[in-house]
């Protein structure tokens, strides 16, 4: 089920990477969305921020991620677009040098569901 | 026919008399028993009075702790939300359980009793009337304040088992623990005192013919769990009293490192806290037994088994308690012991139920609204007991222990087995104390409620336990298949709750009390004697007993014991009275006067609270002077008592004449006073147990024990035992003599203890030295105290002989006096003998 | 073998409470408690069918039905005869159960393993046939398939109790004393456990993992338990210098402290914070961070401290601690 | 007294029993003379069960409590000797 997800996930950013004008649609699949929700609960991404609709753990060391969508920044920096999220999501320190958060080992299907789940989150 | 007096059961033939009552004998009664007015309403000791307080302030608190139960399922309806902190919860669900057990369950059929118990038997009231106000009014005081902990977040959050070493004072420093441990070891005081006024109430005052086979059921289920709460509740005495020394102390009584054990709580704790379960569950199906049988219209069938049922069930209880220790790595042929037991103790309840569903086979099909709790609480407490055996396997039982299928077997348990017989309870005897029955439409809607939410929020919870979830969980983590039986859980007890706050809009409908007279009557037929006519004096006179059912054997009773046709049809010394009978077969013996309405237990019970609650603040000074206040109240509310009136001998009917001052064996003040001497008795047996126990499983810390003086120690309590006797054969020769004697018995006791308690010193043992020690000089402790309530009780009596108060030949102070100094030298001895027998050479 | 989140031994793969753990039994000392388990279930349900069906009889039943309900003799076949038979036999299957799943039987065969229950983890200290500790680490138990466990448990403070449902019952860790307990897994697996018997605060996340390898792959994992040495770098540096090594030990560097749990091998482990949370650079960083916030009243402090380069530093450290 | 004595026979033997036991439990072990001390103690708390049933049977009461007294006597006989049954199956097995 969880390779399924990463499979999924890898088989939409081939197809995005073939199309060579793609139409960034305002919200990614609901599957997609799911799943990273799904993915952001399983890697405990809460033992730092407090997550839309995931009760626990709540963490208090980084920004609550709530209403995430509406953000135009990511970490006050970068531009809030569904790729650099994904890329951010996996590994920040190497696109904002000086982040607290830690690149986490996930793959490139999951970072894509997070971002596109954190993404929908609008107030 | 036979006798058990030499009464002769003839003269019960002479009954109902015939011929006009005297006319003011009515009135006098009125007079004698008046209605309380303004501040009396604190001062009153009428049962009546008293049943319905003590009742209203047990329900109170039911409905407290059921909110503290929604507040916990609240938190409980999603993972990990936080409706309820980790240290709120922890304190929630610790006072839930232990204000359910100790404040609401046990005093609301102690309630029920003092309520019930002298109408059913057709007393004037229970025998000591002042100590059933002292019980109530300790309780309804100790008990808000200690509730009152939890809006300070000083509750204890230790469990309602409190185990040690969570709750000693290293993993447990604040004063939380300490409300538990004093709050409910003073609310156990209060239990056992209503128990000896039961004991002595159900035995000592029951209408004349009434033997042991025609009492009602309720009367043989009160009796039963009196003498429980006499056996059972000295344990946890104990146990909180040495938790609470090692706490302040610090003597290692529980503390594995220093020769103690956190096990030996456990068997204390459940020595007490099994037998518990069916202290609260057989006054409940004592009440049942006799619904069941008014709402079928019939007699109940299986009498005799149902007693038997409760006799087997009073026993076989205390062999069950370390079934809640399966899991502590007890060798397998002692945990087999205690699951035989387990399922042992389910036959008589099936023997019960079996009754139940009989007397419903040959009577009448009728749902209103008792008969439906009387069904709903069959259902629902046979599911209980069926998941009982299960867990009483033990193999079984690692599995489930301490999971919330345990949870839902408990509330199966104790909802059904207690909670829903009382309901049927307030319905079915509400009649006779309210001008107004309650609404047997809107019942359908409470039961209807109650029944489902009860269902939908614990059946799922064996589900939630079998999948892993652990008890006393403040939340849980996601992702294991937890949520959904929580939250179906969750909305059947606001199910519940909403049934129960219908009952609620119920009584404020229709609850008008009348205790007096212009209640609803009988209006489901019963034909126990609660329903003859009555006013606070109870029935006008005390009928003889021909039959377990007499209202439905004899449809005259009512008039003939309204037109006073019975005995005592007045007052026949114009004091406060009732028919002292014996014990099986109910033959009259004496009349009691009994005190009236008194501010002095109401003093004692406030001062008795404040120095408990004064202790766990830790403020001594003013504890120490509630204390001596407490001591003087409770003299002062004595001093009135044990006097011989005019007339030595009274006719109470019928020409019958009997005694009005009675001394020795035979004497009500006698068999409180043996009672209190087995709850001393027990309570000792229990420090003896914990002795032998850190013997056999903490060897290698104990010390050799002194020897040498073990004779004279002997010797000393000897003399103190023979001069505590001498006292009452001594007493012909006027009051002096017992009053030296009683000096002589203190003296040799105090000699005794002091020689006990230099010779361990000698052996350079202290109390902190290890579990042997602390044991040992607990037991010297309570020697201690008791014998400083000897010295009280002979001071006493120096004063009464003082002021020529010492009733000649015999009296009751001195006879009193004679048995407990007699009681702390056989205490002392057995004490000083039993430590220096563990550890010798 | 490195234990990967998504991999078939990861703790996500433990369970999703259906089928319930109890009636789920992956061992010899659990399968025998889930067919009692099932007959006791069934028996009852058959039982409390048969009294339904009684009163359904008392209630509405035709009268000769009713006046064969109606008596003493009835009450004695239904409250008496009848429970005196189904209740011996099950009691002795009970009785031959306890002796048979106790752990007083014991034949020298086992793996040994002693795990010491602490506010609010898990000691696991990893013992040889004569008892001599081999391995420490903690919250996490690995052991390979079918081969019976004896487990000794004890407790450093209050009372516990070792519970993993789906292995084994449970048994309490009491103070002053050591109980012992047989586990096995006969499938490859995570199991989860969680402690059982309140012990305060956090009682709730007090969780513990049972990792069951194949016989190859346990030893593979056996012979991975070596300690680092020599091991120097900045990650170490602020391990020592920020006060985490007074109560955590790592082999083969000066941290040495024994409060905590031994972080050697925390990087394989597969949860943090006593089986609640994933192991993964980013919670690590987290509970480092703040572990209040994520299991409150736990022991550990909450490290606001470190700057964010430090945490990160650390924790990536403590990551690599396979 | 007597009366007492008569009704609760049973239950006072099974609760000699049963605290007998604990004590060897707790006290003793459960090496086979501990077993074999529990199975004495079982058959005596039997006969003693038997005899006290035979009392009551052979001195059948003349008047109503009496024979209600030894009715519920003769109940608790029954039902406290299967208890006593069981209590002695765990020096047996287990």
């Amino acid at each position: 089920m969880i390779w399924k997800g990463g499979v999924a996930g890898s088989m939409l950013m081939i197809l995005a990477a073939c199309d060579p004008a793609p139409i960034e649609p305002p919200l990614a699949d609901a599957g997609s969305i799911a799943r990273g929700k799904a993915a952001a609960q399983r890697l405990g991404c809460g033992a730092c921020h407090e997550l839309p609709g995931i009760d626990w753990p709540k963490g208090r060391i980084g920004p609550s991620l709530a209403g995430f969508g509406n953000r135009a920044l990511i970490a006050g920096t970068l531009p809030n677009d569904l790729p650099r999220l994904a890329a951010f999501v996996a590994d920040a320190p190497s696109l904002v040098p000086g982040s607290g958060m830690p690149a986490v080992p996930m793959d490139a299907g999951e970072a894509h569901d997070i971002a596109a789940w954190l993404q929908s989150q609008r107030d | 026919m036979r006798s058990e007096t030499g009464f002769d059961p003839a003269l019960y033939d002479r009954f109902p008399t015939k011929g006009r009552r005297p006319k003011g004998e009515e009135d006098e009664l009125r007079r004698i028993w008046c209605k309380p007015k303004g501040w009396e309403y604190l001062t009153v000791v009428n049962n009546n009075y008293v049943g319905i307080y003590y009742l209203g302030t047990a329900f109170l608190f039911f409905l407290m702790a059921g909110v503290l139960a929604l507040l916990m399922r609240a938190q409980l309806a999603a993972p990990m939300l936080e409706i309820l902190p980790q240290g709120v919860y922890n304190q929630v669900f610790t006072m839930h359980g232990t204000v359910m057990m100790f404040l609401f369950a046990v005093p609301a059929v102690e309630a029920a009793g003092v309520l019930l118990l002298p109408q059913m038997l057709a007393a004037r009231d229970l025998p000591f009337p002042r100590l059933s106000a002292y019980a109530f009014w300790a309780y309804a005081v100790g008990g808000l304040c200690f509730f009152a902990s939890i809006f300070v977040g000083l509750a204890p959050d230790g469990g309602w088992f409190m185990y040690p070493p969570l709750t000693s004072k290293t993993y447990s420093p604040g004063i939380n623990t300490d409300f538990w441990l004093l709050g409910i070891g003073f609310i156990e005081i209060s239990a056992i005192a209503g128990a000896i006024e039961i004991i002595v109430g159900v035995l000592r005052t029951r209408a004349p013919g009434m033997s042991l086979d025609k009492m009602p059921i309720f009367a043989w289920s009160m009796l039963v769990f009196a003498v429980m709460i006499v056996i059972a509740f000295p344990s946890i005495i104990l146990g909180t009293l040495l938790l609470e020394i090692e706490r302040a102390f610090n003597w290692p009584f529980f503390d594995a490192t220093r020769g103690g054990d956190p096990m030996l709580w456990q068997h204390l704790f459940w020595f007490f806290g099994h037998p518990e379960v069916y202290i609260i569950f057989l006054p409940a199906a004592g009440m049942m037994s006799m619904i069941v049988a008014t709402v079928a219209k019939t007699e109940l069938v299986g009498y005799r088994l149902i007693v038997l049922a409760m006799l087997a069930t009073g026993f076989i209880s205390f062999g069950v308690w370390a079934h809640h220790m399966f899991t502590t790595g007890m060798p397998p042929m002692t945990t087999g012991f205690f699951s035989a037991a387990s399922m042992a103790v389910s036959v008589p309840a099936g023997l019960q139920v079996f009754s139940w569903i009989a007397t419903i086979a040959i009577g009448k099909r009728s749902f209103n609204a008792p008969g439906l709790f009387v069904l709903g609480s069959i259902v629902i407490f046979v599911t209980g007991g069926l998941t009982g055996v299960m867990v009483a396997m033990v193999p079984f039982d690692w599995q489930a222990h301490d999971s919330y299928f345990i949870v839902a077997h408990l509330h199966y348990v104790l909802i059904g087995g207690m909670v829903f017989p009382l309901f049927a309870a307030f319905y079915y005897w509400i009649p006779m104390v309210s001008r107004r029955a309650l609404s047997e439409r809107l019942a359908k809607w409470v039961f209807g409620l109650m029944f489902t939410g009860m269902n939908i929020a614990f059946l799922p919870m064996h589900l939630a336990g079998l999948q892993g979830m652990p008890r006393r969980v403040y939340t849980y983590l996601p992702g294991q298949g937890l949520e959904l039986p929580n939250l179906i859980s969750t909305i059947g007890a606001f199910m519940l709750a909403v049934g129960v706050s219908l009952f609620l809009v119920d009584l404020a409908r229709n609850f008008r009390l009348a205790l007096d007279e212009g209640n609803a009557g009988n209006v489901y037929d019963g034909a126990t004697l609660e329903w003859l006519p009555s006013a606070l004096y109870s029935t006008r006179s005390i009928p003889v007993v021909r039959s377990p059912e007499p209202l439905r054997d004899d449809p005259k009773l009512a008039e003939d014991v309204e037109k006073g046709r019975y005995f005592l049809p007045g007052s026949a010394t114009g004091l406060r009275e009732t028919i002292v009978t014996s014990p099986l077969l109910a033959e009259p013996q004496y009349l009691q006067i009994m005190p009236g309405p008194s501010a002095w237990p109401f003093a004692a019970a406030i001062f008795t609270a404040g120095f408990f609650l004064a202790l766990t603040v830790q403020a001594y000074s003013f504890a120490w002077v509630s204390a001596v206040l407490t001591v003087a109240s409770v003299l002062r509310w004595l001093w009135d008592t044990d006097r011989k009136v005019e007339k030595g001998e009274v006719d109470i009917g019928a020409g019958i004449m009997v005694p009005t001052y009675v001394t020795g064996p035979s004497s009500h003040g006698w068999w409180a006073m043996v009672i209190l001497l087995v709850v001393m008795a027990m309570i000792f047996i229990m420090a003896l147990f914990s002795l032998a126990f850190l013997w056999s499983n903490q060897p290698s810390f104990w010390a050799a024990p002194p020897l040498g003086d073990a004779v004279l120690i002997s010797l000393l309590y000897g003399v103190a035992f023979a001069a505590a006797l001498a006292a009452r054969p001594l007493l012909r020769r006027g009051p002096t003599w017992p009053v030296l004697l009683f000096l002589v018995s203190t003296l040799a006791s105090g000699i005794a203890l002091w020689l006990d308690w230099n010779g361990w010193n000698a052996t350079g043992l202290g109390p902190e030295a290890s579990g042997q020690g602390a044991v040992i000089y607990a037991l010297q402790a309570l020697e201690a105290f008791a014998l400083a309530i000897g010295v009280l009780m002979a001071a006493y009596c120096a004063a009464r002989a003082g002021r020529g108060l010492i009733t000649l030949p015999r009296s009751n102070t001195i006879d009193l006096t004679m048995l407990f100094l007699a009681y702390c030298a056989a205490q002392g001895l057995t004490g000083a003998l039993f430590g220096r027998a563990f550890g010798m050479p | 073998m490195i234990l990967r989140p998504g991999s078939s031994l990861s703790v996500t793969s433990a369970g999703s409470g259906w089928p319930p753990a109890v009636f789920d039994p992956a061992g010899p000392y659990s399968e025998p408690v889930t067919t009692l388990a099932w007959a006791l279930l069934l028996g009852g349900t058959a039982v409390f069918a048969l009294v339904l069906a009684a009163l359904g009889v008392a209630l509405f039943g035709s009268a000769a039905l009713k006046a064969r309900l109606g008596g003493e003799k009835a009450i004695w076949i239904g409250g008496f005869a009848f429970p005196a038979v189904v209740l011996t036999g099950l009691l002795i299957w009970g009785l031959m159960l306890t002796s048979s799943l106790s752990a007083t039987r014991v034949t020298g065969a086992e793996m040994r393993v002693k795990i010491i229950g602490e506010m609010w983890w898990w000691r696991v200290h990893y013992q040889d046939a004569e008892g001599r500790e081999t391995l420490r680490d903690a919250n996490e138990l690995h052991i390979p398939v079918g081969k019976p466990v004896l487990l000794e448990l004890e407790t450093a403070d209050v009372i516990h109790s070792f519970w993993v449902p789906r292995l084994g019952g449970k048994m309490d860790m009491i103070p002053g004393r050591t109980n012992r307990l047989l586990i096995q897994a006969d499938k490859p697996g995570v199991y989860k456990g969680q402690c059982a018997e309140y012990c305060g605060g956090p009682h709730a996340l007090m969780g513990f993992i049972v990792v069951a390898h194949t016989a190859e792959d346990f030893a593979r994992w056996k012979a991975s338990r070596v300690p680092a040495r020599g091991e120097q770098g900045r990650g170490l540096e602020l391990f020592l210098s920020s006060g985490c090594a007074a109560c955590h030990t790592i082999r083969g560097t000066p941290a040495t402290g024994l409060a905590g749990p031994d972080l050697t091998h925390v990087g394989s482990r597969q949860t943090l914070g006593a089986g609640i949370l994933p192991n993964n650079p980013g919670t690590m960083a987290g509970w480092i961070a703040d572990a209040q916030a994520i299991k409150p009243a736990n022991r550990m402090p909450a490290y606001h401290q470190l700057s964010a380069e430090e945490l990160l530093a650390v924790s990536e450290y403590l990551v690599r601690r396979k | 007294m007597r009366s007492w004595a008569i009704l609760l026979g049973g239950l006072l033997v099974w609760a000699a029993h049963f605290f007998l036991l604990y004590g060897i439990g707790e006290f003793a072990g459960a090496s086979t003379a501990a077993r074999g001390g529990v199975l004495i103690l079982s058959m005596l708390a039997l006969l003693v069960d038997f005899w006290l049933a035979r009392r009551l049977i052979t001195l059948r009461a003349s008047d109503a409590f009496g024979r209600w007294r030894a009715d519920v006597a003769l109940g608790g006989l029954a039902l406290t000797a299967l208890a006593v049954l069981w209590q002695a199956l765990p020096a047996l097995i287990g």
